[in-house]
């Protein structure tokens, strides 16, 4: 394994020591793992907290700051942080307004949320759950189908809206509107190993990449022999629009890589999905390309497509300053 | 006819953190196979916490005992495993009540409430690949031998074998809950993690009650 | 090689498409490889010109906007810009008041540089040599130190400064100033892959890492069995506080990623390197932590450290708008 | 007596690109050991640049011909080796002349031209590792040659050796220029590689004027 880390065991604990290091805007709370802004919002206001596993940076820690996430709650590597952690953060995040949770789909996720939500008492907590990944087939029946990309634009667009002062049922209202227009998918060259296992999750050949990943290293949908930039970007957006069509209104699509992966192949990448939703009649309003939701140093990438009407385009262009997005401030 | 003592239900404990510790590597490689890679490193963490809590708050009754057990595991793990076995844990806890020992049918009744707790916290259906798949015959096969008369002791015997025949039943299974599930068909083949810790822990059940 | 590519040879012209893509807001000339600011600047105000060879995004092209470069001129992987590219974008660029070109110390960069402002005709050009690796020893009886992470840091300073209506002679002296002003030092876990070789340029063991290298895969310093987070920090700042002292003044720290290392490692070595800079009496005002000048797909990190003067950081928080550093606007 | 002609120095190009294209993978080795992997690339883009500008342009002389030719590699290669070969032969050309064939005086001021454009481009010192450690010598013996009254296609071939051995020479200096620099000691022991497509370069010369 080859990491820049010292004790496997102490990789959390000391990755959020720089991370405060480096961003004195913020606050840390390093007993329970809390990420809070430095100026924490009007009184009135609802407030925004994410959180779920490590491993996935800068999800959810890059993205408090104003216009996003009020706090970020970690959990160890691809664990879900417990319900204790997720009350605490609620508690300090609150302003009178209420809270919105915001949980990717994920066993673990979900029940430490639900049990934070039940244990948390009088604070009013509306709970969205982004399910976006559309790799998962079969979801009927299932646990559903994972979130991943989705949740990064959701915290911006509804970050902002909070920001507005819209209270916490317009809130919660906005947060399912946009977690159901969007869908994600995507595809590892290589897994990516956890500190404390010290070998990849699983083995890929030199001639083969998984399609259809999540961001915790599982395997994917299928095992394929490796295929151009061109045929990935393919396999990632056919089966997003075979999904849902996104022909009807303009989208914000994100290119997002997976931990290991340079801008380059990004970029790169990018131009095919474009090239594909051009021929589709896909209208890309906005556009994000970049490490914003990882799994560890696993190379691939993953592409979302969110559909997005005016509302949705201003708050998107709403003021930011997170570490990991900033604009218009 | 020995009742269940505070000692060995605290032995019990003891028992499953070092069946944990001794097979985390293999309860890793099991969980890299269908799921994340983690379970053997959750439960460690976990028991770890849980005897530590317990270490400190020297509880001394069944209830405190697995109100601390339950607890630590809750707000030391996350994941899947957190809320589920910390969820056992505490329904164990208050079902069994503030006393010192158990007889067959209390425990029957207390591993039956933290199996239902499991249940209405992650809806797991039989078959679905899931540590309930070994816990459900588990808590079923105990409260089968004590409705028969047997000891808590033999008890214990015959649902730690009907968790482990759970356990490798789940490999034939395609899995329908937790992060196994996003794999299909390719889940089948693989036995699941969650299944094998809570075989491990029926185990040392019955090591603890011998 | 396990790429998100289509042709080895095609990898510069559809990345640059795909960056073209995601930037609107930028113009992106695709025969001369040349990515200029949407906006061109004020009339008699000094343009800021750069470039080298591709590989070390988000470097060059992603600095281009706002408070920073004016263009980018892309070489092919890991070799310089050709003359004609470097006049063109000269011609393009300049206002009328000159033009800066910001050079990276290799000697192929250098030369062309050197034909391009020979060249070029009437325009006044100005040119700084960035050469702050200090993992080149004995520099003085050879081409000098690399240039690396200084880069980063003096485009956004001095393109402040540019920005102010600061004249070609005192945009020469401030850009002096910067380059040297600070110093880099960088380790390899893994050496990147050229498209058009197809394999590693070198060949890492599992247990070893190379220390001093610089942001072409080149080999570096020595090789070493791999260590801790703590101690490769030590093995990168020892031999920049060597090297210069920084205890005098305020500095800003960047902890610049390779290109496959994620920010979570990135974040953690961070945090030593803070503490070795807090034991040594060196002030960190300002950091930067993330993926700023890569070298293709290699895991890593480098260390840059700038004494800072109350201007320096004045110019470092004015505001600034290009793809990869934004804040203030 | 034959003088170099036209065609032959039009061949001369055409052969080190066969030969460069060739040794593409050779060249990116030596690169690769103590640069950065990519001489081999730089030098067939370029020669294609080059054959293809020189196919397009047609010229009739030997000034046009090494402009087209030194151009078309300073605006394809960049890096280290596109100013380096593209100042040779433009220097090359311009001291050539505008003309349809150079005798062995002619040829040897140009090619001596070349070189002093390299020199004065890289500043390489003999004995700094660069492709100055085969274009040196193979340019002196080419002189040397010519002034001893033998033919440019015998003046050439001892060239060519001479420049081959200032290749193999490079293996056991400590590089003092370019990338390789950087590499200190640990440069020793390997060729470098701009000597080598400089060593084909006289070889190329050598048989068009065979
Ligand atoms: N909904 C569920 N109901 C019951 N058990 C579940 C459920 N989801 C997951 N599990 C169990 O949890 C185990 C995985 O636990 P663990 O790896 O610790 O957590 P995570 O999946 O969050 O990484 C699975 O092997 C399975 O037995
Ligand atoms: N200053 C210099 N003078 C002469 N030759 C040089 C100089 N610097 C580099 N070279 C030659 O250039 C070769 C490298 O060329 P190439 O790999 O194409 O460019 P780059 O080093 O920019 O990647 C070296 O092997 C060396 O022979
Ligand atoms: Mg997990
Ligand atoms: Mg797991
Ligand atoms: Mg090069
Ligand atoms: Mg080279």
């Amino acid at each position: 394994m080859k990491k820049l880390i010292n004790a496997a065991d102490d990789v959390l604990a000391e990755s959020l020591a720089g991370f405060a290091a480096a961003h004195p805007e913020l606050r840390v709370d390093h007993v329970n793992r809390i990420v809070y802004r430095g100026e924490p919002k009007p009184h009135g206001t609802v407030a925004l907290l994410s959180g779920g596993g490590t491993g996935h940076e800068p999800l959810h820690a890059g993205f408090v700051g104003f216009g996003m996430l009020d706090a970020a709650v970690a959990g160890e590597v691809f664990t879900s942080p417990t319900p204790d952690q997720i009350m605490e953060a609620t508690a300090r995040v609150d302003t009178g307004a209420g809270v919105l949770h915001i949980v990717k789909n994920y066993t673990g996720d979900v029940m430490n949320f639900e049990m934070a939500a039940e244990l948390g008492g009088s604070i009013p907590v509306e709970t969205v759950v982004v399910a976006d990944d559309v790799a998962v087939e079969d979801s009927t029946f299932t646990a559903g189908r994972r979130g991943t990309g989705v949740t990064v634009l959701l915290e911006k667009i509804v970050g902002a809206a909070a920001e507005q002062g819209r209270d916490l049922a317009e809130i919660g209202a906005l947060a399912r509107h946009i977690a159901t227009s969007g869908r994600s998918m995507g595809m590892a060259l290589t897994s990516g190993t956890l500190p404390a296992v010290g070998k990849p999750t699983f083995d890929l050949p030199e001639t083969e990449m998984e399609i259809g990943v999540g961001i915790h290293g599982e395997p994917g949908r299928r095992r394929v022999p490796l295929a151009s930039a061109r045929e990935v970007a393919e396999m990632l957006v056919e089966p997003i629009l075979a999904d849902r069509s996104f022909a009807a209104a303009p989208t914000i699509v994100m290119l997002n890589g997976m931990g290991a992966t340079p801008l380059i192949e990004l970029y790169l990448m990018f131009g095919e999905v474009k090239s594909i939703l051009d021929r589709a009649g896909v209208t890309i309003a906005r556009s994000l390309v970049g490490d914003y939701i990882t799994s560890l140093d696993m190379a691939g990438c993953s592409v979302t497509i969110l559909e997005a009407d005016n509302d949705t385009l201003a708050l998107w262009d709403a003021p930011v300053a997170t570490p990991a997005l900033r604009w218009g401030m | 006819m020995a009742n269940a003592q505070y000692a060995q239900l605290r032995d019990w404990i003891d028992r499953w953190e070092a069946h944990l510790i001794e097979q985390r590597t293999y309860l890793t490689e099991l969980d890299s196979a269908i799921g994340d890679g983690d379970h053997g490193t959750n439960m460690v963490r976990g028991l770890a916490a849980a005897s530590a809590r317990a270490d400190a708050e020297v509880p001394e009754h069944v209830d405190d005992l697995f109100k601390a057990v339950g607890m630590a595991i809750v707000s030391s793990v996350g994941g899947a495993s957190g809320p589920l076995y910390g969820t056992f844990f505490l329904r164990f806890g208050a079902t069994a009540g503030h006393v010192r020992e158990l007889d067959g049918a209390d425990l029957a009744e207390a591993l039956g409430a933290g199996a239902s707790g499991v249940a209405q916290r992650g809806k797991p259906e039989l078959g679905d690949k899931t540590m309930f798949d070994a816990m459900s015959p588990a808590v079923g096969a105990f409260a089968a031998a004590i409705a028969r008369g047997e000891t808590p002791s033999t008890a214990a015997n015959s649902a730690s074998v009907a968790a482990h025949a759970g356990r490798e039943a789940t490999a034939e299974l395609v899995a329908r809950k937790g992060r196994a599930s996003y794999l299909g068909e390719r889940s089948v083949g693989h036995i699941d993690p969650g299944a094998t810790s809570t075989a491990l822990l029926f185990q040392s059940l019955a090591e603890a009650l011998a």
